[in-house]
C-alpha cells in the first residue's frame, strides 16, 4: 500500500533463522530505533520482558521512558495511549490477552476510534495497540477468547493480525505510519513458528489479504491460528486430488473483498476457518459478505468451520474438540466440493 | 497588584462569567425550541469553576473537559460562534457539527472534548501529558470531571498513573454535589474528594467553587507546582448546578430550599458585590457596567444564533467522512497544535 | 417456552393503553412485588426515577434497599449483580446504555457468561441486565451505538429485544425465571411507543422469534428499533403488490434458526435490518445463516439493510443518514424480488 | 488459652502450612513433567496468608480467590484429590476438570473461584456481601487479591461500593510486592496500601504475613469486626512469594539477594521455631513432628496424584455442558451452598 511504504534496500545476505516472537521483537527494535516518536507500554513489557517475551531487551537497549512498564489498569494504559498519539506521538499499547482488553474497550471504541469523526476531522490518534488473542495453550476460559471479530466491526480502527513471519516481522512499522488507530491481533500459539526471513525488512501492506497458496477447487479462507490449519487441509485435500486456494485475511478490518470475491468467483466454493465462537464470528462477516458480492457464483453453501461455543475449557481434550481442526477443515471442503452444484 | 489591575482582573473575570450564563441560558431556551437537540447540559451556577480554572491557563497547555463544556471551551476562547454552529449542528461549528452539545473540540486551542463517557478523558488526559513529560514540554493538561467520574476506575488507574508517573496532570473535579440524581453522600462511602486524591500522592486541596477568586488564585498556585514540580495536583472544586441535571431531568431529587441556598451563593452576584465591598467600583458603576456588558453579550449571543442559524449543513454525502483518514487529509505531527 | 412460564388467568377488562416505557415499568414492578429476591440496581434508578425513567416511582414504592442507586462503578455493580445472583438472588441490573456497558464487558463475559461453565455447573447467575441500545436521537457517538450483535455472539448469556408493548411487559418474568444470564436491550426510540395492552400481562416466551406480518414475496427480518421500519416498509412494498413476510427476531442469542429458515424457504428471498454498523453485525449472522440452513431455498442474495460504518453523527440529517431507513429496506426488497432467479 | 491449647493452634497451622507447601511442590513438579498444563501460579511462600486467612473462615463464609489459589482451595477444605484432580483435567476435579489451576471452585465450601482475570473477583465479593445483606445473613466474604489488583479501577469502584452500602466485606490483600515483574514501587505512586484503603471509609490496617499467626489473629478481629458492624474490613498482608510468577516466568526481575532475605522469613520454620521459643515443645519433638507430618501430607499428595490419574476425562461429547442450564441441572436456590 503506498500509504505506508518500509523503506527496503534489497541486500544479498543469506536469510536468518527466526520466530515470529523475535521477528515481532525486531520490528519493534527498528521502530524504536528509527522514529524517537514511538514507545512502548504495557504490564510488564519491561523488566519482566513481556508477558510473551516479545519485548526482551528492549528496555535494556531503550530506557524505562521508552519501554515503559505500567501497572495493572488497562483502562488508564490504553488511554494514555490514546492521549499521546492526539499529541502526535506514536505510542504501541501491549495488552497482554484480548480477554483483559474488555477493560480498555471503552477508551478503545468511545475514544480512539471516535475522536476523529466527532472533532470533525481535527485529531488524529496514531495509536498501535497489539495483544494476544487465541486458545490452545490449556489456559482455560479466561485467557483464551478470540473477540478480534468484534474489533473488526468498529469503524475508525485498522485490525491487522500476521499469521507468518513476514507479517510479524513487516507489519508494524506501517501501522505505526497509519495516521488512525490500529489493533494488532498476535495468536498465542504463533510465538515460537519459525522459519527464516530476509535480513533486512520486506515491505509488507496492510490493506489487502493474501493467497498462501492457489487452487481450484474451494477457498479456504482463515487468519492468524488458523492460517496453518487451513494450508495444513490443502495439503491433505490435494492428496485426494481436490485443489484448495488458501487465503490469509491478514487485515480483519477494512476486509479486502477484492481478493475474496475473485478467488471464490474462481473456486465456487468456500469454507471460513475462525478460532472465535461461531454466532458473530467474523466468519460470519465473511460468508456475508461472499453472498452480497458472489452469490451466483457460489455452487454451494458457503461453510463455516468455527469455535465451539462455549468458554474454553482447561483440559487438553476439551480445548481441541472447541476449536476448528484440520480435519473439520477437510471436512467442510468435502462438502462444499461434494455439494450439488 | 494595583487598584487598577484588581479592576480588570476583577471585571475580566466577571464578564466572561456573565458571557457563559447568557449563552447557556439561551442555549436552555434554543433547546426548548428544539433548535439545540440531543443532550444538553448547562453549568449554569458553575461558571466560577469554568472561568477559574480554564481562565488561569497558557495557550500552551491542554484541556479535557466533559459532556457540561460550554463553559469551558468558551474560557478556552473557542469562538462562541463555533459553539453555537455545533449545537445546531452546523459545519461550521467547532466539531464540524458532528460532536453537538457534549463533544465541542477545538485542536488550535488544544480543547480535546467534550467526553459524554463520564471519566472517559482522565486517562486521555494522562496521555497527553506524558507526550508532553516525554518531549519535555513545559505544558500543563487540564482535566476537568465531576464529583460522579470520581467513583469510576477510570478515575483510580488515571490518578496513580499520573503520581506515579510524574506527569504535567492538573485534576479539576468539579463536585457539584450530584451525578445526575445521586447525591454525593449516595455516590461515595468517604465525601471529601480531596482527601482521597491526596491519598494516591499527590498535592490535593479543596476549593470553594463559586468564589472565582478562590478558584482562580487556587489554579495559580497549583499550575505553578505542576510546571515546576512535573508532578500532578488535584483541585476539588466544590460548587453547585442551578439547572437540572439536562434537559430531559425533571429534577425531583433535591429540594427548592437546597437549590436556593446555593443560589444565594451565585458566583456572579458574587463578584459584583466583592468590587463594591473592597471599594473598587462604586454599587451603581458595577450595575451600569453590567448592564453595558449584558447588552454586548447578548449581542455576542444573537451574532452567534444568526450565524449558526444561516451556516450550511455537511453534505450527506460527506457522512463517513473523517471515520479515518483520507489522502489530503492533515497528518498528525508531533505537535497536534 | 415451557421452561418460563407466566402465570396469566384470562380476565376480561378492556385492554389498557400504555407505552413500552409504562410496560417495562410494570413488569418490573410485578417482579418486584412477586419475588422477594428481586430487586434492581444501577446508575439512578431510584432517586432519578431512571434514566430513562423506567424505574420512576419504585423506589418510593419498594424502598432503597430493593431500587438501589449505585455510584458510577458500571464494572464493580454489574458485578455485585453477578455476585448476588451467584447467592440465588434474581438481580435486575440497569446499565444506561450499551456504550457504557463496555466498562462492565469484562464482569459479563469473563465472570457472568463464564462461571458455570469454569466451575463444572456448580454456579448459576441468575441475572438479568438491561441496557437501552440505538440511535435516533441525537444523541452523537458515544451514546447512540448498537452493540448487542457482540453480546449475542457471547455463549453462556441469553439476549432479548423486545420492540412490542407485549415483549417490553412480558419478557422480564421469564428472564428472571432464567436460571443463566439475560441481557434485554431496549432501543432508545421505543420508550414512548403507545398502544394497548391486556389487563394481565401475557406470558411471552424468549426462545423464539415472531412472525409479525405474513407475506410470501420476500422475508424482512428485523428486530428492536429495525421492528417498525420493516413493518412500513412492508406496507409500502403491498401498495406495490409485493407481499412481504416480517419476522421479529425478538430473542437475538439463541437466535432461532427454525422460524428464519421456514420463512426463507417459503419467500425464497430476504432483507436482514439492523442498525448496526454493517461489518460485524448481528445481520451477518443471520446472513451466514441462512446460507448454511436454506441456500439452495434461495432465488437472490440475501440483502443486509445496516448502519453505516460510522460513530453516529450528531446532526439530525446525518443520523438520520447513518441509520436504515424505510426506503432502503423498500429498495434492498426490491433488489431481493428483482433479481434473477 | 492454655497451653495445649496453644500447641493445638500452632501445630494446626503449621501443619495445614506444610501441607500447602508440599502440595505446590509437587505440583511443579508434575508441570515440568507436562502432567499439568496451562498457568500455573504457585502460592510457596505466602502460606501464611492461605492458612492464617481462610483457615479463621467459619463455614457460612464465603471466599473469592484468585488464579494463585491453590492454597486458599486447600485451606478452605476443598479435597486435596478434586484440586489435584483438577489441574490434571479430569472430570473429578473440583471444577469438572474444567477450570485448571486458575479456576477451582466448591459451591458447597462457599469456595467461588479461582478467578483469572486480575481484580475481577472483587465485584463479585461484593455482590455475594450484597446478598447477604439483603437477606440477613451474617456470613462474611473474603476476597482475596493481590497488590497488582489493587491498581485496577475494579478496586476503587468495589471498595466505594463495599464502604458506602455497608457490606460484610473482608477485603484481603496479598501483597506479595510484585505484580508479575513490576515491583510494588512501580505500580503504585503510594505504596501503603492499607492506608489508602482506610481512605475508602474503612477500617484498615497491615498485618506481617509471613507470621501466620499475626495473620490468625487479624484475621479474626477483622472478620469479629465485620460480623458485627455489618461494614468491610480491609487487611493487607505483607507478603512475598518465593518462586516466580508462574511456570512460565524466568524471574529476572528481582534479585537472589531479595529472594534470600524473604526465605529468611519463610513462615513454616519461623512458626516451628516459635514453638520452640515459647517453650511449647522442645526442639527434638519439632522436628520429629514436622517429619511426622511430612510423611503423612506426603502420602495425601500421592494418593491425590495417583487418583488423578486414574480419573476418567469428561467426554467430549460433553463438550458444551453447562454453558447454560440444561432440564435436569440443578436450580439455583436462595442459599446456593
Ligand atoms: C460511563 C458513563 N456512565 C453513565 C453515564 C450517564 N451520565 C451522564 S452524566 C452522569 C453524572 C455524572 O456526574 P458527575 O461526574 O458528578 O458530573 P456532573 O454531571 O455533575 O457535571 C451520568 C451518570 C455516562 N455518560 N457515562
Ligand atoms: C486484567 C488482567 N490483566 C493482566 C493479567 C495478567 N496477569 C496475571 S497475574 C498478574 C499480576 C497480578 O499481580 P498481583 O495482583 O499482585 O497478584 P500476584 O500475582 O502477585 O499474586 C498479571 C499482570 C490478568 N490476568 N488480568
Ligand atoms: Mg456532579
Ligand atoms: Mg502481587
Amino acid at each position: 500500500m503506498s500509504r505506508h511504504p518500509v523503506t527496503t534496500a534489497a541486500r544479498t545476505e543469506a536469510p536468518v533463522t527466526t520466530t515470529y516472537r523475535e521477528a515481532l521483537r525486531e520490528a519493534h527494535r527498528d521502530a524504536l530505533r528509527s522514529d524517537p516518536r514511538v514507545f512502548l507500554l504495557g504490564e510488564d513489557v519491561g523488566r519482566y520482558g513481556g508477558s510473551f517475551a516479545v519485548s526482551l531487551g528492549l528496555l535494556e537497549e531503550f530506557g524505562e521512558e521508552r519501554v515503559r512498564d505500567t501497572p495493572l489498569s488497562e483502562s488508564a494504559f490504553t488511554g494514555a495511549g490514546i492521549g499521546a498519539a492526539l499529541r502526535g506521538l506514536r505510542p504501541i499499547v501491549e495488552i497482554m490477552t484480548v480477554n483483559f482488553s474488555l477493560l480498555a474497550l471503552d477508551q478503545i471504541v468511545n475514544n480512539a476510534a471516535t475522536l476523529r469523526h466527532m472533532s470533525g476531522g481535527q485529531l488524529s490518534v496514531p495509536l498501535v495497540i497489539r495483544m494476544t488473542t487465541g486458545a490452545g495453550r490449556q489456559l482455560a476460559a479466561q485467557h483464551s477468547h478470540s473477540l478480534e471479530g468484534w474489533y473488526a466491526s468498529i469503524p475508525g480502527i485498522r485490525v491487522l493480525a500476521p499469521a507468518t513471519l513476514e507479517d510479524a516481522r513487516g507489519m508494524l512499522a506501517p501501522a505505526l505510519a497509519d495516521p488512525d488507530p490500529v489493533v494488532i491481533f498476535e495468536h498465542g500459539s504463533l510465538y515460537n513458528l519459525s522459519g527464516t526471513l530476509p535480513v533486512d525488512p520486506v515491505a509488507v501492506d496492510i490493506s489487502t489479504a493474501a493467497v498462501r497458496r492457489s487452487g481450484t477447487d474451494v477457498t479456504l479462507i482463515a487468519y492468524a491460528g488458523g492460517l496453518g490449519k487451513a494450508l495444513e487441509a490443502a495439503d491433505a485435500l490435494a492428496t485426494e486430488g481436490i485443489s484448495a486456494e488458501v487465503i490469509d485475511l491478514r487485515v480483519l478490518r477494512p476486509l479486502d473483498d477484492a481478493t475474496i470475491t475473485a478467488s471464490v468467483s474462481r473456486t465456487h466454493r468456500a469454507v471460513v476457518v475462525d478460532e472465535a465462537w461461531r454466532t458473530g464470528s467474523l466468519a460470519a462477516e465473511v460468508v456475508a459478505r461472499i453472498v452480497e458480492q458472489a452469490f451466483y457464483e457460489l455452487d454451494a453453501p458457503v461453510e463455516r468451520v468455527c469455535g465451539a461455543e462455549v468458554p474454553v475449557p482447561y483440559p487438553h481434550h476439551l480445548e481441541e474438540a472447541a476449536l476448528p481442526q484440520v480435519v473439520d477443515v477437510v471436512a467442510a471442503a468435502h462438502r462444499a466440493v461434494g455439494a450439488r452444484a | 497588584m494595583t487598584e487598577e489591575l484588581f479592576v480588570e482582573l476583577f471585571t475580566g473575570l466577571l464578564r466572561e462569567m456573565i458571557r457563559i450564563r447568557r449563552f447557556e441560558e439561551t442555549c436552555a431556551e434554543l433547546y426548548s425550541a428544539t433548535r439545540i437537540r440531543g443532550f444538553l447540559h448547562l453549568c449554569i451556577g458553575e461558571e466560577a469553576v469554568a472561568v477559574g480554572v480554564v481562565g488561569a491557563l497558557s495557550d500552551v497547555d491542554a484541556v479535557v473537559s466533559t459532556y457540561r463544556e460550554h463553559g469551558h471551551a468558551l474560557a478556552r476562547g473557542v469562538p462562541m460562534e463555533a459553539v453555537m454552529a455545533e449545537m445546531f449542528g452546523r459545519s461550521t461549528g467547532c466539531s464540524g457539527g458532528r460532536g453537538g452539545s457534549m463533544h465541542l473540540f477545538d485542536a488550535t486551542r488544544r480543547f480535546y472534548g467534550g467526553n459524554a463517557i463520564v471519566a472517559g478523558g482522565l486517562p486521555v488526559a494522562v496521555g497527553l501529558a506524558l507526550a508532553d513529560h516525554l518531549t519535555s514540554d513545559p505544558a500543563v493538561t487540564v482535566c476537568l470531571f465531576g464529583d460522579g467520574a470520581f467513583a469510576e476506575g477510570e478515575f483510580h488507574e488515571s490518578a496513580n498513573l499520573a503520581a506515579l508517573w510524574h506527569l504535567p496532570v492538573l485534576f479539576c473535579c468539579e463536585n457539584n454535589r450530584y451525578a445526575m440524581g445521586t447525591a454525593l453522600a449516595r455516590e461515595h462511602a468517604a465525601t471529601d474528594l480531596a482527601t482521597r486524591a491526596a491519598g494516591y500522592g499527590m498535592v490535593a486541596w479543596a476549593v470553594d467553587g463559586m468564589d472565582v477568586l478562590a478558584v482562580r488564585e487556587a489554579t495559580e498556585r497549583a499550575l505553578a507546582y505542576v510546571r515546576d514540580s512535573g508532578q500532578p495536583c488535584f483541585l476539588e472544586l466544590r460548587t453547585y448546578r442551578f439547572r437540572a441535571h439536562s434537559m430531559y431531568d425533571p429534577d425531583r431529587y433535591r429540594s427548592k430550599d437546597e437549590i436556593n441556598r446555593w443560589k444565594e451563593l451565585d458566583p456572579i452576584p458574587a463578584l459584583a458585590a466583592r468590587l463594591v465591598d473592597q471599594e473598587l467600583m462604586p454599587a451603581h458603576d458595577v450595575e451600569q457596567w453590567m448592564a453595558g456588558v449584558e447588552g454586548e453579550v447578548d449581542a455576542e449571543i444573537a451574532a452567534a444564533v444568526a450565524a449558526a442559524d444561516a451556516a450550511p449543513l455537511e453534505p450527506v454525502e460527506h457522512l463517513t467522512r473523517f471515520v479515518t483518514t483520507e489522502p489530503g487529509d492533515a497528518r498528525p505531527g508531533v505537535r497536534a497544535s
